[in-house]
């Protein structure tokens, strides 16, 4: 149950854009193009997911048993660097064409808010090793979600005539605005049920 | 006089529909509706009314004189958005809330991205969910008995329904004799104007269907507290706006599939949301959420629910073949 | 290119190089603490001090510093300040630093210090780099003042500081909802309108002086 | 009776045929001058067989095919060949050669025109062929694609149903109703022939149920034969376009182009071209005369009228009346496809079915609005493609957009610009991209 609950909050309820404002700059830059948006995607799922469980060992192995929480920032951002330059390392080696598909998108991952984001909250909310994988997992499927509708909202706005004080990131977070005003229909879901 | 005639591109005749023609049909659809507000909840509902068209069209017409466009106030678009925004609203709210939601709904939602056409939510619903979410408390308890037209406090009937009472009788509900926002009470006005929309075959009779569908199966499954399989599908259909949503709303032509198909899915993603919603969520009713949601699924719906063109069957065939030899 | 003064390195940022509203970096903080002035104001805070120190940083050790290494470099100078930041803040102002939450942290991440360091202080001297990071701080310190004065007194309508409130009382029912996410980002994205279009009246304005 | 399917998409258009619809088919008589284009349609122009001063008589071939797609013409009446010189040819919407003939008005037949039987026992598929191809018979529906193509195809290809195509779908126009209701012995008589030639053992005769006095006719004259059906089809437009037909008679649907009605067993043929057929077998008479609907609200007295190839349009609305009110669009063909002309001196070709004339107050224009999405044109359209982005992409430019959107694919058939309620000129916007996506292709092949 905690599985469903956690993975609906990351993706609905608490969605990383629509509600926690995590990842935004990627959001609105990698959205332009619906190829792209999938792609950055597919990077984020992967490298979300096993950020959070790698930063979890970290905090359970080396930050607790040492007491230098305090170092945790730097600490959680070394660890993020580190696991994505592994991770290019390691696919471009044995999965090309995975690597040739997710590449570009790899190194942008680093400074991804949502990244050190997600390792973070899991902290915040004591979630574990365990946990923290499945929140990282479901903080970046919502994140995935958010940005594959915009990216199909933005191929619509090809031909649209605005004015120019409009265009580009005032649109792009006015729409925003609109997305997230029809996610805030998710708040409190399943509460009940999960109590 | 042979020099002056005119050449164009066929075709030569076109279709009597136009864009005003239609949305004139949604406002003549809209009246009954309108009407039974009227009756029910007296000069509180007219005045709510008259103050969210008003303002939606004076916004429109602001704006685009703001950024030298051509008017496009007559086309009766605005005025559709802002009746409509009306009818979801509470009969004893502030004058401001339709004020400030038809302006939101028509700046905000629609003109910003280009007008008519390239909004990508339905503006009255954009309207709504922010002024609900803006002033909540206005929104889900300003509510009037019909008729005496005195406050009531309470509950609506649907919020009774949800507990598993019976939540008054089919005849007031089909005619209107309850508690709930001006344009989602009477079932057989809202029904009427349905009505005549498909008739005048303004709208695709799949998004409705689809979205009462689902949703009146969906009450049958889990509409009962603690039991499945004993909801009550009609009362789940006739209580809350889903009537409303499902004729008027979901049916707009911007923000909803260009495909048959898709309007299906439309429909049936809308009727799983809002179940979603009003059962398991924290609003009480959430038809506004959920064609909100829909709203933004339809550009990826449109991208991937596409009809096969005529010979496609040829071509995937042929596509089969070439694999089978390539191996 | 010609030289600024170090004044002028400090004042591009408020306006011409403004991070929020000319190059729109740095989005998540912007929507995410600017519930109220105050807010804005310790979260500017946070920034001008940590895209300080980490200009500084980098701009000492910008010639020993390999090319090929220089972004996980600069991460690591930029945690430094901010660990502190989060130290401090938790020592004493704890109670904003509830508030602010993971973004005190997060800045560390922030694409502007990044992009400060790579672009400015990678290539220029200690004081320059220094008076960049004040000023390009201090703009956005003052983006997040005004995103938060607006959505404050729009969802609560008042706006408080300390111990004043004004207006003293709401002039109209508050609209909850430029609290929350949707609120924020509208705001966000209307204020950016509005600045479009005084840029460039002002930029039309100058070019109209100048011929 | 076969029970027709209702095919995807179409459109509801307003009938209109009780204009021309009502009276019998006149003839038309011998205008001052005829001009016969060389090129008639599509493909390789024929080659003059008289040159200027020559003297020639009704039925007589004055130019020769040459090249795969074409096809021969004869002097529709006797007379003089004044010229051969370029002249705007309506239809292709440029200058080409065509032969110039001042009547004589003794209409004097030519001397090798000779009967070649009623009796299709006797007659031989090769024969068929021959009359097929030396009477210049092309597809009279309004594409004017040579018959004998159609007939003589490729013998790997096994074609199992020739379908007659009397739907005649455009609103206004009654000249293939008009045939089957006066001649429908003739027309039945051609069809069989058209399937000897292309030795097809199944002919369904195909009419749409607004026209009951055709479908009687037609029954009637094609009850003697086993070999023979008719089908009745439901109105929509454009259920007569040679895919859609296909689609809703056999349920079978004809690959994208360049794929062939061929490539799925059939051939489909006009009642027109039927008529012509069984006229060149009984009297020797080559293809030089038509029925040709002249109506329209903009008409004073709306007719069929026989006429002959490369009467001039002016002459056949006087023959009607003239124009009853300011003239707002003379069209050649029928309101959905057909070609609106500048003036009306020009002269009408084989496969010319109708003049239409809609006066001035019916063809206001109205503003074009932007798109509101409502997605009538993707319900309205026959081949099921999205016409509402291939138009947007089209009119911005993005032509390979378009052209993964399968612009290529479409008929043309209108159906999209006429329902659209923000009246876009959908079918414009498509016929560009695919006149550029046509040049981009023939570039790349080229290399």
């Amino acid at each position: 149950m905690q599985f469903i609950s956690i993975l609906l909050a990351g993706v609905l309820t608490s969605n990383f854009i629509f509600m926690q404002y995590l990842g935004l700059c990627a959001f609105v830059g990698i959205s332009e193009q619906f190829e792209t948006a999938i792609g950055m995607s597919g990077a984020v799922i992967f490298v979300m997911t096993f950020a959070s469980t790698v930063a979890a060992l970290f905090e359970q192995f080396v930050l607790v048993p040492f007491g230098l929480e305090y170092l945790r920032t730097i600490a959680y951002i070394l660890v993020i660097a580190t696991f994505v330059q592994l991770v290019e390392i390691f696919l471009k080696k044995t999965a090309p064409s995975l690597y040739k598909a997710l590449g570009i998108y790899l190194p942008l991952i680093t400074t991804n808010c949502a990244v050190l984001g997600a390792a973070m909250l899991n902290v915040k909310n004591n979630y574990g090793i365990l946990w923290g994988t499945v929140n990282g997992l479901a903080g970046a499927l919502g994140w995935s979600l958010a940005i594959v509708i915009f990216a199909g909202i933005r191929e619509r706005w090809k031909f649209i005539d605005i004015p120019e004080v409009l265009k580009g990131f005032p649109l792009a977070l006015i729409s925003t605005g609109l997305m997230s005003l029809g996610f805030l229909g998710f708040s409190g879901l399943f509460k009940t049920l999960l109590k | 006089m042979a020099d002056k005639l005119l050449i164009t591109s066929s075709p030569h005749i076109r279709a009597a529909k136009t864009v005003r023609g239609i949305m004139l049909d949604v406002v003549i659809a809209l009246v009954p509706a309108s009407v039974a507000a009227v009756v029910f909840f007296g000069i509180k509902a007219l005045s709510v009314l008259a103050a969210s068209t008003i303002s939606a069209v004076l916004a429109e017409y602001l704006y685009e004189k703001a950024v030298r466009r051509p008017v496009t106030v007559g086309d009766f678009s605005a005025a559709v958005t802002g009746l409509l925004l009306g009818l979801t609203l509470p009969p004893a709210v502030p004058l401001y809330v339709p004020v400030v939601g038809s302006v939101f709904a028509i700046v905000v939602a629609k003109q910003v991205f280009g007008g008519l056409g390239t909004n990508f939510v339905n503006p009255a619903l954009a309207g709504r969910a922010f002024v609900l979410a803006a002033w909540p408390l206005h929104m889900t308890s300003a509510w009037l008995n019909p008729l005496t037209m005195d406050a009531a406090t309470g509950a609506t009937p649907l919020h009774a329904f949800k507990g598993g009472q019976a939540a008054g009788s089919l005849v007031d509900l089909l005619i209107g004799n309850r508690l709930g926002s001006l344009g989602e009470t009477s079932a057989i006005a809202i029904i009427l104007g349905g009505a005549y929309l498909l008739m005048r075959g303004v709208i695709d009779y799949r998004i409705p269907v689809a979205y009462l569908g689902t949703l009146g199966f969906g009450v049958f499954i889990f509409g009962k507290p603690g039991a499945l399989f004993q909801g009550d599908p009609l009362r789940g259909i006739l209580l809350g706006g889903a009537l409303l949503g499902a004729f008027f709303m979901a049916t707009d032509y911007v923000t909803s599939p260009v495909t048959p198909r898709g309007r299906t899915y439309m429909g049936i993603g809308a009727g799983l949301i809002t179940l979603l919603i009003r059962y398991w969520g924290d609003y009480p009713e959430g038809v506004t959420y959920a064609i909100l949601l829909m709203n933004l699924a339809t550009p990826l719906i449109d991208k991937f629910v596409v009809p096969k063109y005529y010979g496609y069957a040829h071509d995937a065939l042929a596509r089969r073949k070439a694999k089978e030899g390539g191996r | 290119m010609n030289k600024r003064s170090l004044i002028g390195e400090f004042t591009k940022g408020l306006i011409e190089e403004n991070a929020t509203f000319k190059m729109a970096i740095g989005l998540c903080p912007t929507l995410a603490v600017t519930t109220s002035l105050v807010n804005g104001f310790w979260m500017g805070v946070a920034v001008v001090f940590v895209l300080t120190f980490s200009n500084v940083f980098v701009s000492i050790l910008r010639k020993v510093t390999p090319d090929q290494i220089r972004i996980p470099v600069f991460v690591i100078l930029i945690a430094t300040p901010v660990v502190i930041v989060e130290l401090v803040m938790k020592a004493y102002l704890p109670a904003m630093y509830q508030i602010l939450g993971i973004f005190v942290s997060l800045i560390v991440v922030n694409c502007i210090v990044i992009a400060r360091a790579e672009a400015f202080a990678y290539k220029n001297s200690l004081l320059r780099s220094a008076f960049d990071g004040l000023g390009i701080g201090a703009g956005f310190m003052i983006d997040l003042m005004l995103i938060g004065a607006v959505r404050e007194f729009l969802g609560t309508g008042t706006i408080t500081v300390g111990s004043v409130v004004l207006p003293p009382k709401p002039l109209f029912e508050p609209m909850s909802v430029m609290l929350t996410p949707p609120g924020g980002f509208i705001t966000l994205g209307v204020l950016m309108t509005v600045l479009n279009i005084v840029f460039q009246r002002a930029a039309a304005k100058k070019a109209k002086t100048v011929s | 009776m076969v029970k027709a399917k209702r095919g995807s998409g179409g459109v509801a258009v307003p009938d209109k045929k009780e204009l021309s619809g009502r009276m019998p088919i006149e003839d038309a008589g011998i205008p001052a001058e005829l001009t016969l284009f060389l090129s008639q349609h599509i493909g390789a122009p024929s080659k003059p067989l008289v040159n200027a001063g020559d003297e020639v008589k009704r039925g007589q071939k004055i130019a020769e095919a040459q090249g795969a797609v074409s096809a021969c013409l004869h002097a529709p009446t006797s007379g003089k060949v004044k010229a051969i010189e370029p002249r705007y040819q309506p239809v292709l919407g440029r200058v080409v050669d065509a032969i110039v003939i001042v009547p004589d008005g003794e209409h004097a037949l030519y001397e090798g025109v000779a009967p070649v039987g009623d009796d299709l026992q006797a007659i031989s598929q090769e024969k068929v062929r021959e009359v097929v191809r030396e009477s210049g018979l092309v597809g009279l529906g309004g594409a004017a694609f040579p018959t004998a193509v159609k007939l003589e195809h490729p013998p790997g290809k096994k074609i199992d149903t020739y379908l007659l195509n009397g739907v005649e779908c455009e609103p206004y126009l009654t000249a293939d109703q008009k045939l089957m209701e006066e001649s429908a012995a003739g027309v039945v008589f051609g069809f069989r022939a058209l399937m000897k030639g292309a030795g097809v053992e199944k002919g369904i005769i195909c009419i749409e149920d607004n026209k009951p006095d055709a479908i009687k006719a037609m029954e009637e004259a094609s009850k003697p034969y086993p070999e023979l059906e008719v089908a009745v089809l439901s109105h929509r437009y454009p259920r007569g376009g040679e895919k859609q037909l296909i689609e809703a008679v056999l349920g079978r649907e004809v690959p994208p182009p360049p794929g062939l009605p061929l490539d799925v067993g059939v051939i489909v043929s006009n009642v027109g071209t039927a008529y012509a057929l069984a006229t060149a077998l009984k009297t020797g008479l080559p293809l030089v005369e038509r029925i040709v609907s002249v109506t329209g609200e903009g008409v004073a007295r709306p007719a069929n009228l026989r006429a002959l190839i490369g009467t001039p349009v002016s002459y056949l609305i006087d023959r009607v009346g003239g124009f009853s009110s300011s003239p707002g669009k003379v069209i050649l063909g029928g309101p959905m496809m057909g070609v609106s002309i500048r003036d009306t001196e020009v002269s009408i070709v084989k496969g010319t079915s109708g003049v239409l004339v809609l006066p001035r107050e019916a063809v206001e224009t109205e503003p074009v609005l932007p798109c509101i999405r409502c997605g009538k044109c993707v319900e309205a359209c026959p081949i099921r493609l999205l016409p509402v982005w291939i138009a947007a992409y089209a009119e911005n430019d993005f032509m390979e957009d378009a052209e993964k959107m399968r612009a290529m694919d479409c008929i043309e058939c209108g159906a999209c610009s006429y329902v659209c309620p923000s009246r876009r000129p959908l079918t414009q916007s498509i016929r560009l991209a695919k006149a550029h996506i046509a040049a981009k292709r023939r570039a790349a092949a080229k290399k």
